[in-house]
């Protein structure tokens, strides 16, 4: 437990002083200086990066085995206590434990989904709006299919029809069906910057299309994409959840704060730690991540840039 | 024009944008945007040929589809002998370390995420003529020939004043050393200031490298300094073209005449008669029949015939071509 | 054309320094340090500059439109008009002035036109708010102010939307949306740079034409000193942020006292004069943010000297009366060096 | 526009098709089959099941179910549903409407609040209430949808007793009611789920109605108002929010594939018996029919409703013509 | 408030908060739970369970639709039905259409779910119009329970133009029309089901009014409805949901005999191929070895506390079989490890793990992903597993997959819950014997069967008893599973309510002897229906 507190407090300590050093060497570039700037920029670096840590140091911050139901008779959903600062579960798992072994899933699901998403979306937007003609119509059209049904119908559709999905099948699948509107930005962002003169200047000096698309086209589309990748983490984090809400997300034993949630939804009444805990930890990630997306916009803005 | 055969030749050059995209073909018959419909001239080696015309009257259409940045929709386009329209890829990217561009807006020719360093070293990757220290060496070089501090070498774009930005353009375009380069309005978007140092230095670049350039205006009295031969463009089309000396002491299309004339004097004692034109240039979508000018054109003689004829780009006097019907009438 | 002499200025600015925060690169940018000048009713008044130096601040403090935060007007300026100082009016007085007896025509005829409203609207606008027009009223308004500044067919025209005309109708609405009440100021910012040259000429003449008609005082601010040439009758010429030359236009392009005018009239290609090179200024406008220590223009200056580098000069007397330069060539000419 | 109107129309049936399709193939690839007793009760024979599945045509080869399927949805019948024993069209019937009004009722509540909240955030942008809303709307946007109807339901239903738990209507004395008497009753089972949804929603509405306030209020024209003489008040509400409602009304149309997602939530929790609900249920309980004709609704209401967000945007917006836009 | 409307002894409106909809209202075409519950209000049966819930000879059976019954020889019974019987649309109730009744629920093509039961009923003729007769294949202590029990008397003049395999999508199953004393109103789809008492009923006039299902996605809901005053009844509380129900004052807890019953069945097949043996569970040791590990008085009491015992065998509270003298499995986690370890699986590699011939002692326990208390087991037995040294995967799924894998053998253990009959007869057979339709287990052992044979063959409730000790003592020995839980139910009402009785088999039979005494009537049991 001792080591729990300590850990814990090096950690909210690190993540804090962490956000502020940053914050000090970035304010000497223009772009570091836009980007904290914002109000809540540091707030949200600060908890993100306390998550994160959290997350990857898991085994040190967490008390007990995530998984371990020490006492399912007298341990059952126990309010906050020294032992458990978080209560106990209706397991007798702690809660504490379990958030933050479901930090690195709830995480990881979010940042994995979302690269596979990003990935897809950028290729798809980029090979679209750079080569246009049928491709582009092709590639869009499937994009208009996409965005027509509700992510959560597919979702529900194949995770529910296929029932035992791995954590990787369902993150891929989170970011199979989230690359749409990705696409489409990027699309729209390579359309303009097709355009821009500098791009017709690498042509002109011979530049084949690869080098034209990853080497000026996609680099200067980054920025949007940088943005709404950071939105995107949190987003999934809550499909997650809800997917969990529904009865299948992340499966247990394994932690997740959807499944937490999902868990202790039975028992907001009687035991609201349960899922109180993990919702507000979802909340919290979320608000950073949009918290620091926002910034990131102001930051990379080429507007900005331009003066 | 010189005995030698012309370093390019451009031989009735048309660019049609398809207009409206028809979905699923329901849609009403494409409106096709005339951009540039059969323009014809040659540029002899060393010498420079000044395209002047209002906005949107498809000079940039011209410069581009020229190095087939846009794919044409007619006609040849022959640079050393060769019909770059007809290249096949790969021959063509070959081609175009001979052929180069300068763009007119110096905030969006750079790409912001380079260094000016890897802006000019790029080229050189392309066409495998420098790598490593031997690069640098050419950077180094080719800024001091655009007149830019070596220091600059590591700037990126958005820390450079529009002159400096411009200079980088033309190291960009020199780095292949080509013997061909279009100007694309190089100068309109600077201060009178900085246009003139640019202008300078485009001269005497084209002295020291005998370069030969396509030099785009919207601005008649640029063009009077740099440009041997003058082609002014309404509409997609020449309506004169002539030496510079030609068109600035005798104009033969009323068209070109109105241009000269709005041109602001720096001189409030110059006798002004501005011909000031009614209306606005009509959209190449929608061209006006016959004398696509008619319909603005302040010439007394105007009758029926530009109503409904379109006059024919000819020869007027040795070397004067002019595309109005009463262009050999003294005005 | 009235000259400056008997008459009381319609609009004096005295010391007005418009200074923005940038909060990066760690400064504040001057852009307006100091400039004072006079405009008389009926004239009208070029002020001539590169891009940068100020102009558009300038004409944008004499109606309070600079953005606050990050710019502020500087205490201590001052702003006269019909006797009052328009820096410390109250907000609603100062609308009351606000298009309707200064108004102003901006550089960007394509964006200063609000895109969902019909022309009409946008131009009778400033006279339903300052004169109460009915809704009738003001169409008519509309439709004469557009017959005014010669729009073809304006009885259609005054329903169509900024964005079905041409960049010079839009500039003649925006100029009859300036007009509609009548103002005694009209402060046009570059009406003409973003348009063609046949078309600026026709804008140039149509200004002429009203200036003539309505009788207002006019400041014209452009980069172009052809334009100033043919249409203004007295000049103001900036850089960095300061006024460096003022004279009659005649004066002005007869004999410049300061070098950067003298470059700037020398830089311009012409159409008459034909040469192999031009001459140029060396170097670069510099940074609002870092205007350079002593005469700001020095660095670029071919007759600088030490007294140049570390002392800022005034505006001082060239001679003829209204004829300032702000050059210390004007007290000691012998420093000036013979052209290469 | 007509030409335009139905070109986006075969556009939207060509998607509608497509998704059946891709339902369709999604389905059939999915492990499992229909008709197994939902309780283990009691056991089904074989012989059953393969009767059961020679009914509803499940014992013919892919490609003939689905051009026979094809077919029946072009007649505008759905098949039957396996689970609710009636026919896929009633069973939708019922669940559409609820879903609509629901949808209809978070949408006004999304963008009036969204809006109104925006401009007025960026009317007094980087004040002290600027800030405040700004965190409490990242909020919202950022705790989960069941979460909040949880909560919502917790507090307002169960605790306070102020609003219904659940459900449209009061089962008892729903239709004992004057007209006036059950429209109060459902606004009354409304309140909860599409303050639910809708709240997420103006969350984002707001923001993003904010970020476009602010990018107007920085325009040109904004300061030729100012300008003109006109008081501030004129220009924010007359010359901003104008402008800076256009890009939100796009967002309408993004907004539905959202909404629909969300209900599937929001219906579970408040036990709200529409279209979200529905296809979760008939997804858990393998209802083929039920599936495919659920998504392909969603889809043609997605479809739909990007043309009718066009649409508005072409009557908010005098630059868009519709007709010459490309469909991309 | 409104104050008029109903006064008086037959007012009220019950409120029945349902966690989940009626599939269709037809008794043959619906086996489903909550359509029982209505199918208890709307249809009769000849004759119901008494409150003894004796199944043996017709002993405590209460007339019905018969008003009364005589036994022509020991396989002939003739039923004698009630003259003032009527179908909701007025018509009288007849003797054909019990002789309906039974020719469609024996239809093959309509797989009624009591067709099982009336396997042994050669025929059912017709009298006279109001005497029926049932012909049986052979006697047995059960007959009269099966004649009865499954049997609703459906309206032959309105189903005999149905065609048989299409009762399953009948319109009149969302309409039902019965001659049981509530008739329909209104189905709600997704929303609610509305029954009225029928004042004319034969069976006396009902006191409550009104019943009202009110649809809920779930249990948690379905209580919160009922904590927020908009329902009156849910009849399964979940230990949670029992310990909310508790803080509330206006609400009432009736506890009664469960008919569900939960264990952990184990396949002694071969994952995926029934025909070769488990490679662990066809080791009748190892399943005895995972028995005794299992603690599942802690588990009870952990997940119930005190909400459902520990069963001796696969029986629910309900039956009469239940008998504490049977001789069971303790737990005893050491004898559990030494009898592993005597059969080879010791932890060779010290992971935790037991195993043999580098095969792990490892297995995937399958569990449905709807029920709470199931997957809150399946983490239980994972973990008391894991002290033995037995790996456990859980894998959660959706009711319907459970059912299909178990169906094709392809598991290695599954948690089961059954809802049993008030007798064990039909039930026992099904799961346990050779080709039983739910024998997922594969249990084949002929000493069983011939016990079995023997319980249901004898004639008298002693002997009946004694036969059915035999029969769970052969089951718990073999262990083709371990017998967690059997629940104690318990119903939450409005305290408004009076003359509760709930029957364990069916808690709303004889919701129309439910009173609301005048004086305690609120808003809504005064609502009178335009
Ligand atoms: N990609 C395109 N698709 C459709 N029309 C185009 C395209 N590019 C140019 N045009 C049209 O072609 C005409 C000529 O354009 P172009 O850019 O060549 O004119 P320009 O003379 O260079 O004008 P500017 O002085 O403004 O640069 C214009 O009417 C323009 O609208
Ligand atoms: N909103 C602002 N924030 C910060 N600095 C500003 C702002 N507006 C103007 N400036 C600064 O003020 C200086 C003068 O700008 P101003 O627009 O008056 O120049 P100008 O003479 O009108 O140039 P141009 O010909 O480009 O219009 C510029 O250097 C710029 O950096
Ligand atoms: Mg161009
Ligand atoms: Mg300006």
């Amino acid at each position: 437990m001792l080591r729990t507190w300590v850990s814990l407090a090096v950690l909210v300590a690190g993540s804090t002083g962490g956000a502020f050093a940053l914050r000090r060497r970035c304010e000497r570039t223009g772009r570091g200086r836009r980007f904290f700037r914002h109000p809540t920029a540091t707030t949200g670096v600060a908890v993100l990066t306390f998550f994160v840590l959290v997350a990857v140091c898991a085994p040190l911050v967490a008390p007990y085995d995530p998984s371990a139901q020490p006492d399912p008779v007298g341990l059952q959903n126990r309010p906050p206590s020294w032992l458990h600062p978080f209560g106990t579960d209706l397991y007798s798992h702690d809660v504490l434990s379990r958030v933050v072994y479901g930090a690195q899933v709830s995480l990881g699901v979010g940042t994995l989904a979302m690269l596979v998403a990003l990935t897809l979306g950028a290729v798809v937007g980029a090979i679209a709006g750079y080569t246009g003609r049928w491709i582009d119509a092709v590639l869009m059209r499937l994009v208009d299919v996409g965005i027509a049904v509700p992510r959560m119908f597919l979702l529900l559709m194949a995770v529910a029809l296929w029932s035992r999905l791995p954590l990787g099948t369902l993150i891929v699948l989170i970011g199979v069906t989230g690359w749409f509107g990705t696409s489409r930005l990027v699309r729209a962002e390579v359309l303009s910057l097709r355009e821009r003169p500098f791009v017709d200047a690498a042509r002109a000096l011979g530049a084949r299309s690869g080098r034209v698309i990853f080497g000026h086209v996609l680099p200067n589309a980054a920025a949007p994409l940088i943005v709404s990748a950071a939105l995107g983490i949190g987003h999934v984090m809550l499909l997650e959840a809800a997917l969990s809400f529904l009865g299948i997300g992340v499966r247990p034993p394994v932690a997740s704060w959807g499944n937490m949630i999902a868990d202790g939804r039975d028992l907001l009444t009687i035991a609201p730690w349960i899922s109180l805990v993990p919702g507000l930890g979802i909340a919290a990630v979320v608000m950073s991540l949009n918290a620091v997306g926002d910034a990131l916009r102001d930051a990379l803005d080429p507007r900005e840039e331009a003066t | 024009m010189n005995a030698t055969a012309p370093l390019v030749d451009v031989r009735d050059l048309v660019k049609h944008y398809p207009g409206e995209r028809a979905w699923l073909g329901l849609g009403k018959p494409k409106r096709v945007v005339r951009a540039v419909d059969g323009v014809s001239f040659t540029i002899a080696a060393g010498q420079t040929l000044g395209l002047v015309g209002e906005s949107g009257s498809g000079k940039s259409t011209v410069a581009r589809t020229l190095l087939r940045l846009t794919e044409p929709t007619g006609g040849a386009a022959l640079f050393e002998g060769r019909d770059v329209f007809a290249l096949p890829p790969g021959e063509l990217r070959a081609l175009r370390r001979r052929m180069q561009i300068v763009f007119q807006d110096p905030y969006s020719s750079l790409n912001p995420r380079m260094t000016v360093r890897q802006t000019l070293r790029e080229p050189l990757a392309i066409h495998r003529l420098a790598a490593g220290a031997d690069a640098d060496a050419r950077v180094a070089a080719l800024l001091d020939e655009v007149g830019l501090d070596g220091a600059l070498a590591d700037s990126y774009p958005h820390e450079l004043s529009g002159g400096q930005r411009q200079r980088v353009g033309i190291a960009r375009a020199l780095s292949v050393e080509p013997a061909f380069i279009v100007c694309d309005e190089p100068v309109s978007a600077l201060d009178v200031s900085v246009q003139a140092q640019v202008l300078n230095l485009l001269t005497d670049l084209q002295r020291r490298h005998r370069l030969t350039y396509l030099f785009i205006a919207h601005d008649l009295a640029v063009v009077r300094h740099t440009a041997e031969q003058v082609a002014v463009m309404y509409l997609g089309k020449i309506v004169e073209r002539a030496p510079a000396t030609a068109v600035y002491q005798g104009p033969r299309h009323p068209y070109t005449r109105s241009l000269l004339s709005a041109v602001p004097v720096p001189d409030p004692h110059a006798p002004r008669r501005r011909i000031v034109l009614s209306g606005d240039v009509p959209s190449p979508a929608n061209p006006p029949p016959g004398c696509p000018f008619h319909p603005r054109c302040p010439h007394p003689k105007k009758n029926e015939r530009c109503r409904t004829e379109v006059p024919a780009l000819r020869e007027i006097t040795p070397g004067h071509l002019a595309a109005c019907h009463f262009a050999a009438e003294p005005m | 054309m009235t000259q400056p002499g008997g008459t009381a200025p319609l609009l004096a600015v005295r010391d007005l320094k418009t200074y923005f925060v940038t909060g990066r690169g760690g400064g504040t940018a001057r852009a307006v340090d100091g400039v004072s000048f006079e405009l008389y009713p009926g004239e009208t008044l070029g002020i001539v500059g590169e891009s940068g130096c100020g102009k558009t601040v300038t004409s944008l403090s004499i109606l309070r439109l600079i953005p606050e935060p990050p710019g502020h007007i500087r205490p201590g300026s001052y702003i006269e008009f019909d006797g009052r100082n328009l820096l410390t009016l109250a907000p609603r007085d100062l609308r009351a002035i606000r298009g309707n007896r200064i108004a102003m025509v901006f550089q960007e005829p394509m964006t200063s036109l609000n895109p969902v409203f019909t022309v009409g609207d946008q131009i009778a606008e400033a006279a339903v708010v300052h004169q109460g027009l009915s809704r009738g009223a003001a169409r008519a308004r509309a439709i004469d102010m557009l017959r005014l500044v010669g729009i073809p067919d304006p009885e259609t025209r005054v329903d169509d939307y900024p964005h079905q005309l041409s960049g010079g109708m839009r500039q003649r609405v925006v100029i009859a949306m300036a007009l509609v009440c009548r103002p005694q100021i009209l402060i046009a910012d570059e009406p003409t740079t973003a348009l063609d040259v046949t078309i600026q000429a026709q804008i140039l003449e149509l200004l002429e034409r009203l200036q003539a008609e309505l009788g207002m005082a006019v400041m014209l601010i452009t980069h172009d000193l052809g334009v100033v040439a043919g249409t203004a009758d007295r000049v103001v010429v900036m850089y960095a942020g300061q006024v460096v030359e003022t004279a009659s236009t005649a004066e002005l392009f007869a004999g410049p006292r300061h070098p950067y005018t003298e470059g700037l009239l020398a830089s311009i290609p012409r159409l008459d004069r034909p040469a192999d090179r031009l001459t140029s200024i060396p170097g670069n406008v510099p940074a609002a943010t870092h205007w350079p220590a002593g005469c700001r223009f020095h660095p670029r200056c071919p007759h600088a000297w030490d007294k140049c580098r570390r002392e800022e000069p005034p505006l001082l007397d060239a001679g003829t009366p209204g004829h300032t330069a702000r050059c210390w060539l004007v007290v000691e000419p012998q420093r000036r060096r013979p052209a290469p | 526009m007509t030409a335009w109107l139905l070109r986006r129309l075969a556009a939207s049936v060509a998607i509608v098709f497509a998704v059946l399709t891709l339902t369709f193939v999604l389905i059939h690839l999915a492990p499992g089959t229909p008709f197994l007793p939902s309780t283990d009760d009691r056991s089904v024979g074989p012989e059953i099941i393969a009767r059961l599945r020679r009914q509803y045509g499940l014992d013919r080869p892919l490609p003939v179910q689905y051009l026979k399927y094809i077919g029946s949805v072009a007649h505008g019948e759905f098949g039957e549903s396996f689970s609710q024993h009636r026919p896929v069209a009633q069973a939708l019937a019922d669940a559409v409407p609820n879903t609509v009004l629901l949808g209809i009722a978070a949408l006004v509540i999304e963008f009036t609040l969204g809006i109104a909240l925006g401009a007025y955030q960026a009317a007094r942008a980087r004040r002290r209430v600027d800030a405040a809303l700004s965190h409490l709307t990242l909020f919202f946007y950022s705790v989960p949808t069941f979460w909040l109807g949880l909560a919502l339901l917790l507090v307002f239903g169960q605790w306070l007793r102020w609003l219904p738990v659940g459900g449209v209507s009061d089962p008892i004395v729903h239709d004992t009611l004057p007209w006036a008497g059950r429209v109060f009753d459902t606004l009354r089972h409304l309140v909860l789920p599409a303050c639910t949804l809708g709240l997420v929603g103006a969350a984002g509405t707001a923001r993003y109605q904010r970020a476009a306030m602010l990018e107007v209020i920085h325009q040109d024209y904004i300061r030729t108002a100012r300008a003109k003489g006109l008081s501030e008040r004129r220009v924010l509400l007359r010359h901003a929010l104008r402008n800076a409602v256009l890009p939100v009304i796009t967002l309408l149309g993004l907004s539905l594939p959202f909404l629909l997602t969300g209900a599937v939530l929001v219906e579970t929790v408040f036990s709200w018996p529409g279209m979200g609900k529905l296809a979760a249920d008939a997804i858990f309980s393998r209802d083929y029919p039920v599936v495919t004709a659920a998504a392909i609704l969603a889809a043609a209401m997605v479809a739909l409703s990007s043309v009718v967000a066009d649409l508005l945007t072409a009557l908010a917006d005098p630059r868009v013509r519709l007709g010459d836009g490309d469909a991309a | 408030g409104r104050r008029v409307g109903c006064t008086g002894e037959y007012c009220g409106t019950l409120v029945i908060a349902a966690p989940g909809e009626p599939d269709i209202l037809l008794p043959p075409a619906s086996d489903d739970a909550r359509a029982a519950a209505v199918f208890d209000q709307v249809f009769v049966k000849l004759a119901d369970l008494g409150p003894s819930g004796n199944t043996i000879g017709d002993a405590g059976f209460v007339p019905e639709l018969a008003e009364k019954w005589e036994w022509d020889n020991p396989r002939t019974l003739t039923f004698h039905l009630n003259a003032a019987a009527r179908w909701h649309d007025g018509r009288p109730v007849r003797a054909e259409d019990v002789a309906f009744t039974f020719d469609v629920n024996t239809d093959p093509a309509v797989n009624s779910p009591a067709r099982a039961s009336l396997a042994r009923v050669r025929r059912v003729t017709t009298r006279d119009s109001l005497t029926v007769v049932f012909h049986f294949s052979e006697a047995y202590p059960e007959m009269f329970y099966d004649a009865v029990h499954h049997l609703r008397i459906l309206p032959a003049h309105l189903l005999r133009t149905v065609p048989r395999d299409q009762f399953r999508t009948a319109a009149i199953g969302r309409a039902p029309v019965g001659a049981g004393c509530y008739r329909f109103v209104e189905w709600r789809a997704g929303q609610s089901l509305e029954l009225a008492a029928d004042s004319t009923c034969f069976l006396g006039r009902p006191h409550i009014r009104r019943l009202v299902w009110r649809f809920t996605p779930d249990p948690t809901v379905a209580v919160t409805q009922l904590l927020a005053g908009e329902a009156d009844v849910f009849e399964y509380l979940s230990p949670p949901d029992l310990e909310r129900v508790r803080t509330a004052g206006d609400l009432v807890t009736y506890p009664y005999a469960g008919p569900y019953y939960t264990f952990l069945v184990f396949n002694l097949r071969t994952r995926g191929d029934t025909t070769l043996p488990h490679p662990l569970f066809a080791d009748r040791e190892i399943r005895r070895a995972l028995t005794l590990a299992t603690d599942r008085q802690q588990m009870v009491q952990s997940v119930f506390a005190g909400l459902a015992k520990v069963p001796p065998g696969p029986m629910p509270l309900l039956w009469a079989t239940w008998d504490s003298t049977l001789r069971v499995l303790p737990f005893d986690s050491a004898a559990a490890g030494r009898l592993l370890g005597a059969r080879g699986w010791r932890d060779h590699d010290g992971d935790g793990v037991r195993d043999k011939d580098g095969q792990k002692l490892a297995f995937e326990l399958l569990t449905p992903t709807t029920s709470v208390i199931r997957r809150q087991y399946a983490r239980l037995l994972q973990e008391q597993f894991r002290r033995v040294g037995v790996a456990v995967e859980i894998t959660e799924v959706d009711n319907n997959v459970m059912t299909q894998r178990l169906e094709t053998g392809n598991f290695d253990a599954a948690l089961m819950s059954r809802i049993a009959d008030p007798s064990p007869t039909s039930s026992v057979a099904l799961v346990w014997l050779a080709g039983g339709g739910s024998n997922y287990s594969h249990y084949d052992n002929p000493v069983f069967a011939e016990a079995y044979a023997r319980a249901t063959g004898a004639t008298t409730r002693q002997a009946s008893m004694y036969g059915w000790r035999a029969v769970f003592q052969q089951l718990i020995d073999d262990a083709p599973g371990i017998w967690l839980y059997s629940q104690q139910s318990v119903a939450a009402m409005h305290r408004r309510v009076a003359d509760v009785r709930l029957r364990p088999d069916a808690p709303y039979a004889l919701a129309r002897t439910w009173r609301i005494p005048p004086d305690r009537l609120i808003d809504r049991d005064r609502v009178e229906r335009r």
